[in-house]
C-alpha cells in the first residue's frame, strides 16, 4: 500500500514535471534575472552583450552599420521574386510572410513535427514545384534574414499545443538542451545556464535566455551569415560531439524548446556577432 | 561576474585525459606484444571500433573524432604500422564505448540540470 | 544585387555624417584554403573616394589589415540636400565599384 | 605627379632631397612601399619622411582595450588639431604595421572610423599629419583567440 502510494506519488510528480512547457519558461527566466539582477529582461535579446560591456561597445560599433544588410537586401529581393507557377514566398505565410518570425519554430499538427522558418520557406518552394535550398545556401539564409528583419520587435510567441506529439517534440529540445554530450561532456545548460557570463579560454558565455531571437547572425570571424542551426552544429562541435545536420529532428526541437524558453521576448534578428 | 571557471578546464582536461590512450603509456611489454600483432587482429580491432562507433552513432551521440581516429587507424596498418593502428582503433573503440555509456548516463541525469 | 557598396548620410546643418560599408573579402594573400591548402592570393581594396558633387572630400588608402567588408566613416562640412555623393573603390585586381547618393 | 614618385622609386641617390617629403601625399597615389614595410618606423619614413610624431593629448583614439574579435577591430579617431591633412591608423605587431590611411581634404573633418584586423596584441596608433608636423596618439589592444565565438 505505502509502495504503491509513493509510485503514484513518483508519477504524479514526473507528470507535472514534464508537461508545463509555461512553469520551465518562467522558472528558466528567473534564474537569469536573478543571476543577472543589473540586466533588464528585455536586454536578452543581445546575447552575450547583455552581459558583457566591453565586448558591448564593440558590438554596437559594428551594429552602427551592420554587414547583414546586405543579407536583408538580398533576402528582400528574393522575398518578391515570383515562382515559376507565379505564386509566391508570401502566398505561404499569414500576412503575406510579413511580421512572422516570432511564431516559429511551430508544431504543425498535420505534419505531427516542429516546422522551423528554414523548413517552411523550404516546404513552400517544394508545395510550389521549386526544389528546396540546401540548408546552408546563402539564399535561404538571407530569406531568412529579411523575415526576421520585418518581425523586428515583435513579441516571441511560440506555442505548444495540447497535443501530445508537440509536448513530446517540446520535452525531446528539452532533454537535448539539459543532456550532456561529447568528450567534453558538457550540455548546452552546462555552458549557457550553470556558467553564462563565464570565461571559455577568450570566450564569455553568453545566457541562453534570448538565444534564438536574432538569428540568422553574420559572424565576423567568417565574414558571412549563418543559421542558428549552424550555430548549434558550431557548439556541439566545440564541445567534441559529432555535429548533427542542420533541420535534424533533433535541432528543430531543441530550436522549439529554446525559443518557447524566450517567449515574450523580442525578435530582433539578423544579428551581428563576432 | 566575469569569473573564470578554471574548473570548466580541470574537467574538460580530465575527461580528455580519460579517453584517450596515449601512446608513452605503453610499457616495454606491450611493445613485445606489439611485435607480434598481425594485419588480421588489427583488422578486427578496427571492426571493434567501428562496431563501437556505429552503436554511438545510432543514438546519435558520436563524438567527434571518433572517425577519423578509424581511418587514422586504417591508414596507419595500411603502412604496416601496426601498433600504432592498434592504439588509434583502441582509443575509439573507447569513445564509442564512452559515448554510448554517457547517453545511458544521461537517459536520467539530465533531468537533475532543469531549471526549476 | 547591384553596386555592393551601402551609404548612409545624415545631414546636420551643412555637415554630412558619412558612412559606408562594402562587400569585398579583403583577402591578405596569407590564407590558405581550409580544403585545398592552397594560398588564397590577395585581393583587396587599394583606394576609396568619396566626392560630393565631383569634389573629393575623402580618399582612403586600404591595407589588407583592413577588416573585411570594410566600413568606413567620415564627417564634411559645405555640403547641402540635392548634393551627390560618389563612392568608389578600386582594389589590387583592378575591381571596382561605386554608388552614389543624393543628400537628403 | 606620377613621374616624380617613378623617379623615386628608382631610388636615386640623388633625389635624396626628396626622402623627406611625403610620397603618398605628393603622388595621391596608393603608398605601396609604405603598406610593404614590415616595420612601424620603416612605415612611417616610407609615408611621412620621418619616423617620430609628437605624442598629442588632442588627438583621442577610441579602440577596445580587449579586441572581442582580432578580424574586426573597430577604430576611431578624431582630433581637434587644425588643418589636419591625413589620419593613419598604425599597428605595431601587424605583419605590415601601416593599416590604413585617410587624406583628408579642407572642409572634411578629422574625425573618422573604420574596422582593421589584427594578428596579436600590439600597441595601435593613430598619427596625424598636420600642416605643422606628425603627432600621434598610441593605445593598446589586446588580441585573444580561442574560445567557442572567436
Amino acid at each position: 500500500m505505502h509502495r504503491l502510494a509513493l509510485a503514484c506519488l513518483a508519477v504524479a510528480l514526473s507528470v507535472t514535471a514534464r508537461a508545463d512547457p509555461e512553469q520551465d519558461r518562467e522558472a528558466f527566466r528567473a534564474y537569469f534575472l536573478q543571476r543577472f539582477p543589473d540586466v533588464p529582461v528585455a536586454e536578452y535579446v543581445n546575447g552575450i552583450y547583455a552581459i558583457d560591456d566591453k565586448a558591448r561597445a564593440q558590438w554596437q560599433e559594428i551594429e552602427a552599420f551592420p554587414p547583414y544588410e546586405f543579407a536583408v537586401e538580398q533576402g528582400e529581393a528574393l522575398f518578391g521574386q515570383p515562382f515559376a507557377n507565379g505564386r509566391g514566398y508570401a502566398d505561404c505565410f499569414e500576412n503575406g510572410g510579413i511580421g512572422v518570425r516570432q511564431h516559429f519554430p511551430r508544431f504543425d499538427l498535420e505534419r505531427g513535427e516542429v516546422v522551423t522558418l528554414e523548413l517552411a520557406l523550404n516546404l513552400c518552394r517544394m508545395d510550389n514545384g521549386e526544389s528546396p535550398y540546401p540548408y546552408e545556401s546563402d539564399d535561404l539564409i538571407a530569406l531568412s534574414a529579411y523575415m526576421a528583419w520585418t518581425s523586428r520587435g515583435e513579441t516571441i510567441d511560440v506555442k505548444v499545443p495540447d497535443d501530445p506529439r508537440a509536448l513530446a517534440a517540446y520535452e525531446d529540445g528539452k532533454r537535448f538542451y539539459y543532456s550532456k554530450r561529447g568528450q567534453l561532456n558538457f550540455a548546452c545548460s552546462d555552458c549557457h545556464v550553470t556558467s553564462a557570463g563565464s570565461w571559455v579560454r577568450a570566450d564569455h558565455l553568453s545566457a541562453s535566455l534570448g538565444h534564438p531571437s536574432h538569428f540568422p547572425v553574420y559572424r565576423s570571424k567568417l565574414g558571412e551569415m549563418i543559421s542558428l542551426h549552424s550555430r548549434f552544429y558550431g557548439c556541439i562541435r566545440d564541445v567534441r560531439a559529432r555535429p548533427l545536420d542542420e533541420q535534424s529532428e533533433e535541432y528543430r526541437n531543441l530550436e522549439y524548446f529554446l525559443t518557447y524558453m524566450s517567449n515574450g521576448l523580442e525578435v530582433n534578428g539578423p544579428g551581428a556577432r563576432k | 561576474m566575469m569569473v573564470r571557471t578554471p574548473w570548466l578546464v580541470a574537467v574538460s582536461l580530465i575527461l580528455a585525459g580519460h579517453a584517450s590512450v596515449l601512446p608513452a603509456q605503453e610499457t616495454s611489454n606491450q611493445a613485445e606484444a606489439a611485435a607480434q600483432l598481425s594485419a588480421e587482429s588489427v583488422a578486427k580491432s578496427i571492426g571493434r571500433a567501428e562496431a563501437a562507433r556505429y552503436q554511438a552513432a545510432e543514438l546519435r551521440v558520436e563524438w567527434l573524432e571518433t572517425g577519423s581516429l578509424i581511418e587514422q587507424a586504417r591508414k596507419e596498418a595500411g603502412l604496416g604500422h601496426y601498433e600504432k593502428a592498434m592504439a588509434l582503433a583502441d582509443k575509439a573503440r573507447q569513445q564509442g564505448e564512452l559515448a554510448v555509456e554517457q547517453y545511458e548516463r544521461e537517459a536520467e541525469a539530465w533531468q537533475q540540470r532543469v531549471v526549476r | 544585387m547591384a553596386s555592393k557598396i551601402k551609404v548612409k548620410v545624415k545631414l546636420k546643418g551643412d555637415v554630412a555624417e558619412v558612412k559606408s560599408l562594402m562587400l569585398h573579402p579583403m583577402e591578405t594573400g596569407a590564407r590558405k584554403d581550409p580544403d585545398t591548402g592552397a594560398t588564397i592570393p590577395a585581393h583587396h581594396i587599394t583606394e576609396l573616394t568619396f566626392s560630393n558633387n565631383g569634389k573629393t572630400v575623402m580618399t582612403v588608402h586600404c591595407s589588407t589589415a583592413v577588416s573585411r567588408d570594410p566600413y568606413f566613416s567620415f564627417s564634411f562640412s559645405g555640403a547641402k540636400a540635392g548634393d551627390t555623393l560618389a563612392v568608389r573603390w578600386v582594389d589590387n585586381t583592378g575591381e571596382s565599384d561605386t554608388v552614389e547618393t543624393v543628400l537628403g | 605627379m606620377q613621374l616624380s614618385r617613378r623617379l623615386f622609386v628608382r631610388g636615386s641617390i640623388a633625389l635624396a632631397a626628396l626622402w623627406a617629403m611625403p610620397r603618398a601625399l605628393l603622388a595621391g597615389a596608393w603608398p605601396d612601399k609604405a603598406f610593404a614595410s614590415s616595420a612601424a618606423s620603416e612605415a612611417m619614413t616610407e609615408l611621412f619622411g620621418a619616423d617620430q610624431a609628437t605624442d598629442s593629448s588632442a588627438i583621442s583614439l577610441t579602440a577596445p582595450e580587449i579586441a572581442e574579435n582580432g578580424a574586426v577591430v573597430p577604430i576611431t579617431v578624431e582630433t581637434t588639431l587644425e588643418n589636419v591633412q591625413s589620419v593613419s591608423i598604425v599597428v605595431e605587431k601587424n605583419p605590415r604595421p601601416l593599416a590604413v590611411s585617410f587624406e583628408i581634404p579642407p572642409g572634411t573633418l578629422p574625425d573618422v572610423a573604420c574596422r582593421i584586423k589584427m594578428g596579436q596584441t600590439s600597441q595601435v596608433m593613430a598619427v596625424v599629419k598636420t600642416d605643422s608636423g606628425l603627432f600621434s596618439a598610441a593605445k593598446e589592444v589586446k588580441v585573444t583567440i580561442g574560445g567557442c565565438g572567436g
